[in-house]
């Protein structure tokens, strides 16, 4: 290909109008150090340049909010002056060519935001999404992905305590590797732009590993293209996670916060140096001068278009008054990390990179970190048809029902994911409550009763037959899993997962599931603080299904009273919140037993899912209930399955109404959970329904060695036990 | 069919950081020595092959390089030989 | 240095990851947690020493390799050497076996990965400086989380180990049973935790720290770490 | 003061079991090779000396081969010296 048909600022994923929008910048073309620094600000990546006009849509605001989007991370009030900081990122495309090493910094990168924030990392949680298991290419990604996100989550000192692991065709060619971070700060403490006010002559202090040639335009090439047999091109771009560097980054700057010893902190991730400078100057309002000789290098003879935006992990930037450079170094020093005066704010606006002594980049701050382009791109829906086919409540059915069960209990999305989340550490710091086991983990903060409630969830399927829905029922879900636990929910932050967005389609999927979270998180009072887009999910003409991940953090104002999902013990009623309607739309059963992905997802009344989260978390204030689980994917009977073996108490109970069996069993009706309750606490129980307007019916009661479904279901819990932990290793061959 | 031994070396490609090896490198000055540099850990494997003959050995042993020992996106590999005892 | 409450060292290296927890647990038990730091030659009087839990140097090289080269181990081999209580926990157990102190090493969980999850073990001697008040045959249960953590030895460390009664813990059922089901990683002869000969220097893979508040799992660390004190109180007395 | 470049190789005594080497055998038939056997996984350091001669350099890294890089109690090592490019 001649230089005529492919113009540098086309190689590097700049298109002629973006040139054209740099030059008008300059007053000049600029140069290739220029055009590189332009094309990693301004990629999908770092300039969200597809979604910005539609996120500008979500709820942000609320009373507890300290920091909305647009920051390393969003963070809320939780009272007594303590801050949350949470968000949520993907590193999909790195782990679909490096699974363990791409989970792995994906980990790093994120905990960074946190800390960045002035936050102590307490939490992780990893929503996952892959092919089949039955192909080896899709247990390799598993097993790798998982690997990594332990060996780098493990090796820092902070418990992975949730997430979720689904299973779709649509994920084979790329896996959806998102990681969510919670951290606790002193309010006071909280780096935001705001906060301190960096000033002319405070300097730039680039402290951690050296930088290398790793990572070069990781972010245009790993985040912005797609990744078919071009896979091949992007593999320099993967890098090594460096979790002891990293653990010492975190002692060290948290070390410093403490202090006061910062003016502002940034995180290097995408685009390196070029974003962490530009951004802290444009932030504060001013210019910069960056010498890259300054700048520790692993390697010999690097350009200064690689130094600039070399993607090395493990490295922070601090902004420093001169008066407080020498105390920044010394806690470096202790913690074994170097440090290095790179740039100094200036009054002029612009950034100036120098090399060698003479200029080598000058370019306006601002225009790099905030004036990347924005697309309002052309959406259309799909023709219908396509879509949704033969709604599966209605087709004949007539088959055993143990077996179908069993299917059901089985199938990868249902079944136990203690593989996985055994090889992750979820007891660091010695404030999990509850774990990956429950339906939401809580984590208490540490010096109080406080009980954080968080729980990560996606509904791909539904949002495969209808976006918006499947956007509101992950709201809902994620919602109802931190309300099940007796938490009410605060605030959200979201992943969006989506294909090509210059495809008409996608943009349509991509608006539809942002029309779909702005609904539930208005109607559940959880604005979103923050997030993190994920485009490009596609090769060839296989997109990933619609995926907002929503990340929801629940609060409990005692985390001793934090409800258990699972029967605690014998003896106890079992009742059911919520009605059951004919909906096996979309359902586990209709893909795992029927074989189809089709059909009308549940409805969902956005008003009665609020009431089940109030009456559930004062069920829970009042110790009224024993034990709480969500009914989600599998429905009724699943929930109930599990609630027993995860208790190791059998149940036996009777189906009221005229449903057919299969749809009473397996429908997934929104707003509905399964409680148990002390027969002493049965009338308080139906009262505090009553007062909320929720529907209520009991079941049965805990107890014996055997799961009884009246007519239908009569199995032994610890044969159940069995088939549901053992699916997955059994997939991936293990026993 | 005859028993070859082989030695498999899989390094971390150059460029990449080396986390094992900064560990080691910066470990050694405290233990008195100052003058060790660029060092790289990677990891060796041995293993014996039944084949009609050296070729069709060697062959085999660089398609499980390739394939299980070496992950070619960050890793490079080196096959070698072991002389027969 | 006479107190009346035991006060114990927890020595933080780089990398170490449950040493905060370590030190919440001595105090909960009623001891006064001293932090100590790897680069210093100072043991600050303790009357006791806990090396924690994590990833030394990034355990990079060898679990414990590196940090066994620390300056502040000259210390901490001294004070085991004069009889002092020296608990090592998980990575710190690898540092006493790369330090001499303890016999054999630990090699990957023959799964390949990282474990995290309650286990009961059997205790089998009373005879160490964490497990006084206990009853040899009685179990405990307590959380393990490592993906190195299979303990190994040469056949003639593995007589003396076994002849002498070093074995402080091993992996088995609740009731008691030690066989290859309740053996999470692998370990020879489902060796949990061993001790040196006169008792005072104890490692082990599983975490009494995180088995002592209720609240956030089992308890089966309680007794451990009152063992720990009592043995410390005395070495604060005599 | 001259720089000599060696390999450490380090691995597990025989007689000890290693479970990467049985990982990797039992892997192996799954992607049709039956016929490995003995399969042992160690590790490859390499690394640069300064010093004035050979000898020196060579008694410098055996001191690290004992002293950090390998655990006598569970591994061998072996040193070898790179041919200077
Ligand atoms: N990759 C993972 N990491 C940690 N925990 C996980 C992971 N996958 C699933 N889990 C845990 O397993 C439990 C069941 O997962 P899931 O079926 O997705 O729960 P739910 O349906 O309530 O969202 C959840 O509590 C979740 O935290
Ligand atoms: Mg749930």
């Amino acid at each position: 290909m001649s230089p005529e048909d492919h113009p540098l600022h086309r190689q590097l994923g700049l298109t002629d109008d973006e040139l054209v929008k740099i030059e008008a910048t300059l007053g000049r073309t600029p140069n290739r150090n220029e055009l590189a620094m332009y094309s990693v600000m301004w990629s999908e990546h770092c300039s969200y340049k597809s979604s910005k006009i539609h996120l500008r849509t979500l709820p942000t605001d609320g009373p507890a909010v300290l920091v909305g989007p647009g920051q390393d991370a969003g963070a809320v009030d939780v009272g007594d002056g303590i801050a949350v900081v949470f968000k949520i990122e993907s590193h999909s495309h790195p782990s679909a060519i490096e699974p363990y090493q791409g989970a792995a910094t994906g980990v790093g990168g994120i905990v960074r935001d946190i800390v960045a924030m002035g936050a102590r990392p307490v939490a992780l949680l990893d929503p996952l999404l892959f092919g089949p298991l039955t192909e080896e290419r899709n247990r390799w990604l598993l097993a790798g992905v998982v690997g990594g996100i332990g060996g780098y989550g493990n090796c820092i000192g902070v418990p992975t305590v949730g997430g979720e692991i689904r299973f779709a065709d649509a994920h084979t060619a790329n896996p959806t590797v998102d990681v969510m971070c919670v951290g606790v700060a002193d309010a006071a403490d909280l780096i935001t732009s705001q906060a301190r006010s960096a000033q002319q002559g405070s300097l730039m202090v680039l402290y951690g590993a050296s930088t290398g040639r790793d990572g070069i335009g990781g972010v245009s090439v790993l985040a912005s293209a797609t990744l078919d047999d071009g896979a091949e091109g992007a593999r320099p771009s993967v890098q090594i996670g460096d979790p002891f560097a990293e653990k010492l980054l975190i002692e060290a700057s948290l070390e410093l916060i403490a202090a006061g010893s910062l003016e502002g902190l940034q995180d290097l991730g995408g685009a390196g140096i070029t974003c962490a400078v530009s951004e802290s100057a444009a932030r504060a309002g001013m210019g910069a001068s960056l010498d890259l000789d300054a700048v520790p290098l692993r390697e010999p003879g690097m350009e200064p278009f690689e130094i600039l935006t070399s993607e090395s992990q493990e490295r922070m930037l601090a902004i420093v008054h001169p008066s407080k450079l020498g105390e920044v170094r010394a806690v470096c020093d202790r913690w074994g990390l170097t440090t290095a005066v790179i740039a100094e704010l200036t009054q002029e606006r612009g950034l100036t990179v120098r090399s060698g002594g003479t200029v080598v980049a000058d370019v306006p701050a601002s225009s790099l970190a905030d004036d990347g382009p924005v697309y309002d791109r052309p959406l259309t829906p799909p023709a219908r048809e396509l879509a949704n086919g033969e709604d599966p409540t209605f087709a004949p059915f007539d088959k055993e029902l143990t077996g179908v069960v069993m299917t059901v209990l089985t199938a990868p999305n249902v079944a136990s994911k203690r593989w996985a989340f055994e090889q992750y550490d979820r007891l660091v710091q010695g404030n999990t409550v509850a774990g990956p086991d429950s339906d939401a983990a809580v984590v208490r903060v540490a010096g109080t009763l406080k009980g954080l409630a968080l729980s990560t969830d996606s509904k791909s399927r539904f949002g495969r037959l209808d976006p918006f829905s499947g956007a509101v029922h992950a709201v809902a879900e994620s919602a109802r899993n931190v309300a099940v636990t007796g938490a009410v929910p605060l605030a959200v932050t979201n992943c969006l997962n989506f294909g090509n967005p210059e495809r008409p389609e996608v943009m349509w999927q991509l608006t539809e599931s942002i029309r779909g979270i702005r609904e539930a998180c208005l109607a559940f009072d959880t604005p979103v603080t923050g997030g993190n887009v994920s485009l490009y999910n596609e090769s060839g003409d296989s997109a990933i299904w619609p995926t907002p991940v929503i990340g929801m953090l629940g609060l409990l104002d005692d985390y001793r009273l934090r409800v258990p999902s699972s029967f605690p013990r014998p003896g106890l009623a079992i009742y059911i919140v919520g009605e059951t309607f004919a909906e096996l739309g979309g359902s586990e059963f209709a893909e795992s037993v029927l074989g189809v992905v089709a059909g009308k997802p549940p409805a969902l009344d956005l008003s009665k899912e609020r009431a089940l989260h109030r009456f559930l978390a004062a069920a829970a204030r009042g110790t009224v209930t024993a034990s709480a689980h969500d009914c989600g994917d599998g429905g009724l009977v699943i929930a109930l399955l599990e609630a027993a073996i995860g208790g190791g108490h059998g149940f036996a109970v009777a189906l009221a109404g005229d449903l057919p069996s299969h749809v009473a069993l397996f429908s997934e009706s929104a707003s509905r959970a399964v409680l148990s309750v002390d027969p002493a606490d049965e009338d308080a129980l139906v009262g505090l329904a009553a007062e909320h307007g929720v529907p209520i019916a009991r079941l049965g009661e805990t107890g014996g060695p055997r799961a009884l479904v009246e007519g239908l279901l009569d199995v032994p819990v610890a044969e159940l036990r069995d088939a549901w932990e053992n699916a997955i290793p059994r997939l991936l061959g293990e026993t | 069919m005859t028993t070859f031994t082989f030695e498999v070396l899989v390094t971390l490609k150059e460029g990449l950081s080396d986390p094992q090896g900064k560990a080691v490198e910066s470990a050694l000055p405290s233990l008195g020595w100052t003058n060790v540099r660029h060092v790289r850990v990677g990891k060796h494997i041995k293993l014996d092959v039944e084949a009609d003959d050296e070729a069709g050995a060697l062959d085999q042993v660089r398609g499980m390089a390739v394939r299980l020992l070496s992950n070619p996106v960050i890793e490079d590999y080196q096959v070698l030989e072991v002389a027969p005892r | 240095m006479t107190s009346t409450v035991p006060r114990v060292g927890v020595v933080t290296f780089p990398g170490s990851l449950d040493d905060r927890d370590a030190r919440r647990a001595v105090d909960q038990m009623g001891g006064e947690a001293v932090s100590l730091w790897h680069a210093d030659r100072d043991l600050r009087g303790v009357d006791a020493v806990v090396l924690p839990g994590g990833f030394s140097y990034g355990d990079y090289l060898r679990c414990g390799a590196i940090a066994r080269f620390a300056p502040v181990m000259e210390q901490v081999v001294s004070f085991a050497e004069r009889g002092g209580p020296l608990l090592g926990i998980c990575n710190g157990f690898q540092v006493l076996c790369e330090a001499g102190l303890l016999p054999g090493a630990m090699i990957r969980n023959h799964s390949l990965r990282f474990i995290c999850r309650d286990v009961w073990l059997r205790v089998e001697t009373a005879q160490s400086c964490i497990t006084g008040g206990l009853t040899p045959g009685e179990t405990i249960e307590i959380p393990i989380k490592h993906g190195e953590g299979q303990w190994i030895a040469t056949p003639e460390q593995l007589v003396d180990v076994e002849r002498d009664g070093l074995v402080v813990f091993r992996y088995a059922s609740r009731t008691g049973i030690v066989d290859d089901d309740h053996n999470p990683n692998g370990a020879t002869n489902n060796v949990a935790g061993i001790r040196n000969a006169a008792g005072n220097v104890v490692g082990l893979m599983p975490h009494p720290e995180h088995a002592v508040d209720p609240d956030v799992g089992p308890t089966g660390g309680q007794p451990l770490f009152a063992s720990l004190l009592h043995a410390a109180m005395a070495g604060a007395a005599g």
